[in-house]
């Protein structure tokens, strides 16, 4: 039966998703045993009774036995249904305790992830085989549908608050993601991938971001950084006074400190305000910044530090 | 409506009156509920009244005493389906979850804008 | 099978009667269960207005409740008061009519007209109110930052009392109807099935304030 | 002799020619014509909803671009859904086929009230022209669902549409009142609540869901458009409102209309099948009394279109539960129209092949109902074609197929004339050919994963998708074959007989067509489906 398994579903990639597929077959047989039972007796009637004229029929109003046989059975099946898509249901919506979060936002029509460490990526979410996952996800605009068929998973992304799910991947490989819930002209391209890795294989695209970053020219990193990592809610690159100083013209010239040090901004300057804010404080600023220790990759840093080179 | 013909009109133009002056006295009751503070019971107590109130109506001037008890049961039906409706959708938003992502206060918190005097404004 | 439809022609009211109906119970019992089926409707309409103000409520409690100390409450109490003495003088037209009294019928309809057009007053004076005060439904909201959700306190109290006045207004307008063919002496204790059915939607109309006026004006 | 019968037919007055005139028929509150105008009414907006569905099935050929964009697909599809549900499968069983038959089953002269059913008409023309109006002003592209924020942020024209159904959903509202009070109140003497022919109970459920939860649909589609132009703060999250919450008010209403949909099918099917197999109906009063509970019970489950929508964990156990309670009442009617044919003496004419159709596609629709149902399988097919499948052979294979199977079972009735037996034949072949054809496949689309609503799909599912085009062009050429020959046996002699297929309810003691006032004297009432006697019938 395996080619109909094949033809019928997508493959099996997750924990979850040979229960999801046994219930299915189940529904499967007894659907085809209760549709054959009235194909056969629908047929056998056309076939034996035939219209002859002038032939009587019984008049059977009805039989009390063969009534209640035929709503107590199916009852019970539909019972052991429910409690089977139950169970698995439970399951899918409980993700467990040691389970890895990885946040997802839709946009029209666009899948953006970010990883425990601070790592984004888009349209495609690198996963260790063997260990839950659990996605948390909200959307910018309208309601998008987060669906991996190879998982059995699907749950809407709903504006204006979180929904999540979660799936153990098995399979090592690519596993497409729909966007499920129509979401307008681009809904049938807001497709992303999920790329089931080895660990090792795992940890190395996390450490180096994958060929994409490594390719990518370190000002536009650093840009990058600025828009996703937050810094441009504070640090302007117009002048204009934020609750941080501006970017803009910064580089190289000497700044009064509030413990009264004076420094001139270089590489060291930068990298050492993004690791430790506190001891960096500037007249006229409070100590709000966060410390970017461990979230930022080398070539991030590098790319940052060219980027306000830029700004002049 | 054959009730009708055998009833008294002088009896049922009193008990029109005599419901007219329990809805006004129920009417002032309410109100009178609303300046005191029975913390979540006032609701109850609104609704209460409101719903002996609108039975009132409903039996006496609407005549449903002495209907058909379908012209009843179409109207209880309309209203059993709106208890309904409102408490699968209260089951619904009563019992999600309220979900956040683990990072919402890190890496890069935003300090709270100073605009936002709605807050107070409650 | 006898065929019911020509008997007592000649008794002056059943000429009411339609060609379908075997007598005029029959058609009065009709056109009372289709009256009836028409209010369930009714209820069902508002009752999504409804259920949608009270999710919001339980979302917003405290916008709600700061919201309403916005609504006048003595003007409330005024119209609930004029609104059920309307339904008093409705009831005592309808009887009227079933007792063949007909200067009451066309005094208390008069009468059921008059008091509605005071409600209809009254709620002018306190909408013209909200309006300055900018207390608007949605995006019209101006009185306090939209971020407090006071405005979907006012949006519910405008689509609620704003459905509620149209129906007033339907009210009036079938009232008028009624009080013209009563005055042309059309109704009796044989035949006052309009005067009936305007009289159970006027009820409902009442009905839906009773129930409006407390979740509106009076929460806490 | 046969001449003489149909000369004589055709010129003894009937409800065609008591009145001549455009405006005899535009002015009239005789149900039948009112029956007949909603029949043209309603296969006009089912033609141009089979229209787009076959520009979809185009558009699928290829997994990229055939023949328009995306903007126009989702603009299709949409009109599709609207068109189908609002326009024609909702009136197209109670308020044409029922407005003509009901009152003459129950021994009535009219509905209780005629000329609120004029209104009704008149009501659902409006309706049409505003969605008309939707598809002129730069056309729709919701789905048929409206779900917020995409309807309340998008720049079709959200309020032309949702405006239409507004009406349309009044149009049958009152259908629906009409049909209440005239079953509680018009029946012949003598014919108590189980003498009535089940058609009518059919019937009698839908109207009890058409009155009870259609207002709920007219406040839902009135606080969207609020929302889209006073931004009121219920629906739009970007204000604070809750999407999912609109979920519950649009299926509030549209699950109950499902039932609203298929009961009437039903109950079409529960009079074709005693009639040819000459045997009475088993089970009357199950068949009855599932009518009514699946009336009642379709209220609690609407939340099972909100499986995956964020609606709690709760909420939706509960939903799945309920879901299941309303399944055996459709069960029980299946087997016992199985039942009711065992033994029979049983004919193979044109409406009996679509009733047997009906059962074989109602009961794979039925049956595919249980993978949704349960929930961790709902997970998995939700919002794919899976779906799509599903309640196409609900909504086609049952509906409209009871529909046609019902339209050809009292053609003769309301139109007086025999159609071509033969041509019937091959038109139900091919359309149960196509039809399978068509949403078979895409049952293994959807479970392999392909989602609803995609304009481009992956290459993989191409095969499957263009077996369900070819089926869909045979689908629709079978259901082209059908007009053409109803149409044609127009243009024929007015020759059908009283009771052409030996039936048992009151609509068979007329003649075809009937008078204006349906029956001379009053008739009586008898019990429906005694076929103790011999009837022969006359074909």
């Amino acid at each position: 039966m395996n080619w109909l398994q094949n033809f019928t579903l997508p493959s099996t990639g997750s924990v979850f998703a040979g229960e999801v597929d046994s219930l299915f077959w189940f529904i499967t047989w007894v659907s085809v045993f209760f549709f054959l039972l009235i194909t056969v007796l629908i047929f056998y009637s056309v076939w034996k009774y035939k219209y002859r004229a002038g032939r009587r029929t019984p008049h059977l109003e009805h039989n009390t036995k063969l009534e209640i046989i035929w709503t107590v059975v199916p009852s019970i099946i539909l019972v052991v249904v429910f409690f089977w898509g139950f169970a698995g249901y439970i399951a899918g919506a409980v993700p467990p305790a040691n389970a890895m979060e990885i946040q997802v936002t839709g946009k029209k029509w666009v899948w953006s992830f970010e990883y425990p460490d601070g790592t984004r990526s888009v349209n495609e979410i690198h996963v260790p085989v063997n260990r839950p996952v659990k996605l948390v996800m909200t959307s910018e605009d309208v309601i998008h549908d987060f669906f991996i068929p190879d998982m059995r998973v699907k749950k809407d992304v709903v504006p204006g608050r979180y929904t999540q799910e979660w799936f153990n991947p098995t399979e090592l490989g690519t596993h497409v993601v729909f966007c499920a819930q129509y979401c307008g002209k681009g809904h049938s391209d807001m497709l992303a991938k999920v790329i089931v890795e080895t660990q090792a294989q795992y940890e190395n695209w996390l450490a180096t971001g994958g060929e994409e970053m490594q390719k990518m020219p370190l000002k536009e990193l650093g840009a990058k950084v600025y828009e996703e990592k937050g810094c441009s809610t504070c640090h302007s690159l117009d002048g204009s006074k934020g609750n941080c100083p501006s970017w803009k013209g910064i580089w190289a010239g000497s700044n009064k400190m509030q413990d009264g040090r004076t420094m001139v901004v270089d590489e060291n300057y930068v990298r050492k305000t993004m690791m430790e804010p506190g001891n960096m404080l500037l007249p006229g600023y409070d100590n709000i910044m966060p410390s970017f220790q461990g979230l930022l990759r080398e070539r991030e840093i590098t790319g940052v530090i060219e980027f306000i080179k830029a700004q002049k | 409506m054959s009730e009708h013909t055998a009833s008294n009109p002088k009896k049922d133009a009193i008990s029109y009156a005599v419901t007219l002056t329990v809805l006004l006295v129920l009417t002032f009751i309410t109100v009178g509920a609303s300046y005191l503070d029975f913390g979540s019971g006032n609701v109850v107590i609104a609704l209460v009244i409101a719903t002996i109130k609108a039975s009132l109506v409903g039996l006496i001037f609407m005549h449903l005493l002495h209907e058909k008890p379908i012209d009843g049961l179409v109207l209880v039906a309309g209203f059993l389906l709106l208890s309904l409706f409102l408490g699968f959708c209260f089951i619904d938003i009563d019992s999600r979850g309220d979900l956040q992502p683990a990072n919402v206060k890190a890496p890069v918190l935003v300090p709270a804008k100073p605009a936002a005097p709605a807050a107070k404004h409650q | 099978m006898s065929t019911a439809v020509v008997h007592d022609h000649e008794s002056g009211h059943e000429s009411h009667l339609q060609h379908h109906f075997a007598d005029s119970e029959q058609q009065a019992e009709t056109s009372k269960l289709g009256m009836w089926l028409f209010l369930a409707t009714e209820i069902l309409l508002f009752g999504g207005l409804f259920v949608g103000f009270g999710i919001s409520q339980i979302k917003y409690p405290e916008a709600f409740l700061a919201a309403h100390e916005h609504l006048q409450k003595p003007l409330g109490f005024l119209n609930t008061v004029v609104l059920l003495i309307s339904s008093w003088t409705m009831v005592m037209g309808v009887w009227s009519a079933r007792n063949n009294k007909q200067k009451a019928l066309q005094m208390f309809l008069l009468l059921t007209i008059a008091c509605a057009l005071i409600f209809l007053g009254v709620k002018y004076f306190e909408y013209s109110h909200k309006f300055e005060d900018g207390l608007l439904p949605g995006r019209f909201y101006t009185h306090s930052p939209m971020s407090d959700h006071q405005f979907v306190f006012f949006s519910f109290y405008f689509m609620m009392t704003g459905l509620h006045g149209f129906h007033i207004l339907g009210g009036i307008g079938v009232l008028t109807w009624i009080y013209l063919r009563a005055r042309r002496g059309e109704f009796s204790s044989a035949y006052y099935t309009p005067v009936d059915l305007v009289g159970l939607y006027w009820h409902l109309v009442d009905m839906i304030w009773i129930y409006l006026f407390p979740l509106l004006y009076l929460i806490k | 002799m046969a001449n003489a019968v149909a000369y004589e037919q055709k010129h003894s007055p009937n409800y065609l020619n008591a009145t001549r005139g455009i405006w005899s028929w535009m002015t009239t509150v005789d149900h039948k014509r009112i029956g007949v105008m909603y029949l043209v009414s309603v296969l006009t907006a089912f033609l141009a909803g089979g229209i787009f569905a076959l520009l979809i099935r185009i558009e699928h050929l290829t997994p990229k671009r055939t023949i328009m964009g995306a903007e126009t697909y989702n603009q299709m599809f949409t009109l599709h859904g609207a068109i189908m549900v609002f326009l024609f499968i909702i009136p197209s069983v109670p308020a044409a086929l029922g407005n003509f038959v009901m009152p003459l089953m129950l021994g009535a002269k009219d509905v209780a009230f005629p000329r609120l059913n004029l209104m009704s008409y008149y009501l659902w023309v409006c309706g049409a022209c505003l969605a008309l109006g939707a598809i002129v002003t730069g056309g729709v592209d919701t789905g048929w669902t409206f779900y917020t924020p995409y309807s309340t942020t998008t720049t079709g024209s959200v309020t032309w549409m949702t405006m239409g159904a507004f009406v349309l959903g009044f149009s049958s509202i009152f259908t629906g009142l009409n049909f209440i009070a005239t079953v509680h109140k018009l029946r012949a003497p003598g014919m108590g609540w189980f003498q009535m022919p089940l058609f009518v109970w059919g019937i009698y459920a839908t109207a009890i869901i058409q009155v009870l939860a259609t207002p709920v649909l007219g406040i839902t589609l009135l606080l969207l458009v609020m929302e889209r132009a006073f931004k009121i703060g219920i629906f739009d999250p970007a204000i604070g409102g809750d999407p999912v919450l609109f979920q519950h008010f649009f299926w509030f209403y549209s699950h109950p209309a499902v039932y609203i949909m298929i009961l009437p099918g039903m109950a079409i099917i529960s009079e074709v099948i005693p009639t040819f197999s000459r045997k009475t109906i088993f089970g009357y009063r199950m068949i009855a009394f599932s009518s009514i509970a699946i009336a009642l019970i379709g209220f609690l489950v609407w939340g099972h279109h909100m499986f995956v929508s964020g609606q709690s964990e709760l909420a939706t156990t509960i939903f799945s539960a309920l879901t299941f309670l309303v399944a055996i009442p459709s069960a029980i009617k299946v087997f016992n129209w199985v039942a009711t044919m065992y033994k029979g003496n049983i004919s193979l004419e044109a409406p009996m092949l679509y009733a047997i159709s009906f059962l074989l596609l109602f009961a794979i629709g039925g049956l595919t109902g249980i993978y949704l149902g349960a929930l961790s399988t709902d997970v998995h097919l939700h919002d794919t074609y899976f779906v799509v499948a599903h309640f196409h052979y609900v909504m086609m294979g049952g509906t409209v197929i009871a529909f046609i199977a019902g339209l050809h079972y009292w053609w003769p009735k309301i139109t007086g004339h025999m159609y071509s037996e033969t041509w019937a034949r091959w038109g139900c072949a091919l359309v149960f050919i196509g039809f399978n054809m068509t949403f078979f496949t895409q049952f293994i689309l959807g479970s392999r994963g392909m989602p609803r609503r995609y304009y481009n799909y992956l290459d993989q599912f191409q095969p499957l998708h263009a077996f369900s085009s070819y089926g869909s062009f045979i689908l629709g050429g079978g259901l082209f074959l059908t007009a053409i020959y109803l149409l044609a046996s127009l243009r024929g002699p007015m020759n059908a007989p009283v009771n052409p297929w030996g039936g048992t309810t009151l609509e068979w003691q007329t003649q075809s067509p009937p008078i204006e006032h349906n029956f001379e004297g009053q008739p009586h009432a008898t019990t429906p489906y005694d076929y103790r006697e011999v009837v022969e019938t006359h074909v």
